[in-house]
């Protein structure tokens, strides 16, 4: 036996995505966002599209570009406190945001990965987040019910694949890459290095390379990865 | 029997396609890689947190650490995953098995499977396979066409508790290939040696033959 | 700053251990389970206990010498398919056991850990394996509630750990014991090695160390842990 | 104000007990870290996913990859672990979290928290804060005593978005240190130099003040 060989261009991976697709975005700030596929997607042009991302990036990076070219119809995420541009257009009606709790929005993508309906979870009761939500008395405690998160395509950045698609990410760049990976029919992922089979360790992957459809080699680092004075 | 094993083994073994994510179940199913070319690609799965099992190993060569879901003492390949037992059937239910080989005690002419309980007699526990049956993309079952007894294992409706409802696509045994379609068993292909005749009396349901030759294996 | 030295005698740590305690037990067969720890549970001698483990081992190893000992009222598991002692108690009464599907086994230990009540499932609709389970409609579909589970001790086996608890599994002996550490209010483990701060590389660590109380290093590999003809 | 912040920092850094794991919110609970002594017994949690936080780092030493939840390039400690999103709430909502230290719009006298949105002016998402304040075994909040208006930060009610219900224990504050208890906050520390006075004059909700003399910091 054998694994598959999936690697395969950006363009070509990034060319199944449909307008009005849910496309999920890994990253927490810059670690892990995958800005050269990104950028392919906005050349790409699909429109009317479902963002799930933890965040927008900062103005002019990552998902800030998809914004300003009039791509994404609804962001789903945790927090904008970095994107001034995002939250304009939040305000304006420009784009429909949906804010979670973080870990909640973790949990859901890991649920819809899991292939569970949902779950149920007490965090926000008593707040506004959790308005307008299905509740539920279950084990003599009032949960809410938080529904899983499954997309068409995930967008992923890892610092080490192999060719089959194991993935091993870098520190804090491992975020919600996992648990995307595992949440979408199409997993696409861009690589720092895609190394031959068995240069990974068995037991050090982070994410199986049985979630992952295609995996691209980056030719050169995106820009955005350079450190900066933030 | 054993060669009629093997043969339905062999067969069986057509039924994976280059790429696929294959989890073999315990017992028969087992058997299958041993008819699968041996750079033949495809990526199997074992429940207790591998992808990508080697050959199996004997003790002297063994790791103690690596076992697949039946115990036994397999091997890794170039690319294989350890993960971790909600990792591994987060890929089950989430539709990243292709494929899954069963075996059956039963299978009814609806797709309704029973093969992990029989009421006073045995009843060790489900454990992976009715998520395995739920859930696979596709789900096939090797199996003797009849138990010890003779009688059909085959049937119109189960008797046993279910493993799962309406799931098997095909049935791989010592007679026959035979299909699960709406409207019920479908004779697609005979082992060698045996007639359609035979098969039938051996089939506790109706068998839908078609009206030209079938191939045999 | 620093991080604290759990490190500990395996009695120091099963002394916590009171009857009528939920205990899980980590291990998928013989990889993973912690046999060391087991014995001192039956020399410690608490009662009533409810275990929570994939399997029940075999006659006359691991999960069966607490059954042996009578110290087992109820048992949470999946399959005990090579332990007919097990199988035996069952059927005459004299232990509970209830029997889920594996990966339902996992998802509610993983539950646990991960703080939310539960998760919708379909998984055994329609057979014995749903009978007596609350149902609901969700999202369109009918799913089963199935509750988190936790314990008050786990009882864990890794490969090596740092003194603070930081833990690498080895191959297929991780299974259910980076799903129980995070499962239970005590989490106890026996590790093949255990390393100095900064040995296991943080990308490759399975467990991170805050969900581990106690540590052990095991002065000899338990016998079933020898490769035998099975 | 900064030396105020600093000694709010200091005092609020005692509240850390050896071998606890912390999560200090943005903000003023960040430099809290710059208070403990460098071989202090504590892990810090990151949730962006990791335990041991080590000292931040500027630009020319920093890893790319290694930043903590504010997005600061930080280091790792002997020790140290990398995990993913989900895990890293899983450790928040089930107990794992002995303190977090957050910030505040308004405390209420009955522990209630809001930080995270004032309509029509500040509503970047709720991020962590949530299940941080909800979750963690103990919550105390750093904080200045009033706003830049002068309006009183610790109140009867909120009026602002809750972040979570009834979850503040103490607050630490450039005037004192409060603890919210059952009938309401109990002033256990004056700041030095400031009177008792003019605490309850810059607070929004009765203060209760025991008769023995308090301790400043």
């Amino acid at each position: 036996m054998r694994l598959t060989d999936k690697q395969c261009s950006i363009e070509d991976a990034i060319a199944r995505i449909q307008d009005g697709a849910t496309v999920m975005l890994g990253g927490f700030g810059v670690p892990g966002t995958p800005f050269a596929l990104i950028r392919a997607l906005v050349r790409h042009g699909a429109r009317d599209l479902t963002v799930i991302k933890n965040d927008a990036n900062e103005p002019d990076m990552g998902v800030d570009h998809l914004l300003r070219s009039g791509q994404v119809a609804r962001l789903i995420t945790t927090h904008l406190g970095l994107n001034g541009h995002a939250i304009d257009l939040m305000n304006k009606g420009r784009i429909k945001v949906e804010f979670n709790a973080q870990g909640i929005l973790a949990e859901r993508i890991r649920a819809g990965g899991a292939g569970i309906g949902g779950f149920l979870s007490d965090i926000g009761i008593g707040t506004e987040l959790a308005e307008g939500k299905r509740m539920i008395e279950f084990g003599g405690k009032t949960h809410v019910i938080e529904p899983a998160l499954r997309a068409d395509v995930a967008l992923l950045h890892a610092a080490r694949a192999d060719s089959f698609g194991n993935l091993a990410y870098a520190a804090t760049a491992r975020n919600f890459n996992p648990l995307m990976a595992m949440a979408a029919d199409c997993v696409i992922v861009e690589a720092e290095a895609v190394l031959s089979l068995g240069a990974l360790d068995a037991n050090d992957i982070h994410t199986p390379g049985v979630f992952v459809d295609h995996v691209t080699e980056l030719a050169a680092l995106s820009e955005e990865y350079a450190v900066v004075q933030r | 029997m054993s060669n009629a094993n093997d043969r339905l083994a062999a067969r069986a073994a057509r039924e994976i396609r280059p790429g696929m994510v294959v989890n073999l179940g315990i017992g028969l199913p087992t058997r299958v890689v041993n008819h699968l070319p041996g750079d033949f690609p495809v990526c199997l799965h074992a429940e207790n947190g591998l992808t990508g099992i080697g050959p199996t190993l004997p003790p002297d060569r063994a790791d103690r650490n690596l076992i697949d879901a039946g115990g036994a003492y397999v091997s890794t390949i170039p690319g294989s995953a350890f993960f971790d037992s909600a990792t591994s059937f987060a890929m089950v239910r989430s539709g990243r098995l292709d494929l899954t080989m069963l075996g059956a005690f039963e299978v009814a002419a609806n797709g309704d499977l029973a093969n992990w309980k029989i009421p006073g007699k045995f009843s060790p526990g489900v454990g992976g396979g009715i998520e395995l049956a739920q859930k696979a993309r596709r789900v096939v079952v090797l199996t003797t066409h009849t138990d010890r007894a003779g009688n059909p294992k085959l049937t119109e409706c189960c008797t046993l508790p279910l493993t799962a409802r309406g799931c098997v696509r095909r049935i791989f045994t010592d007679l026959a290939v035979i299909d699960v379609k709406p409207d019920g068993f479908h004779l697609i292909e005979t082992a060698q040696g045996v007639s359609v005749a035979e098969i039938k009396e051996a089939t506790g349901a109706p068998l839908i033959v078609s009206e030209t030759p079938l191939p045999s294996f």
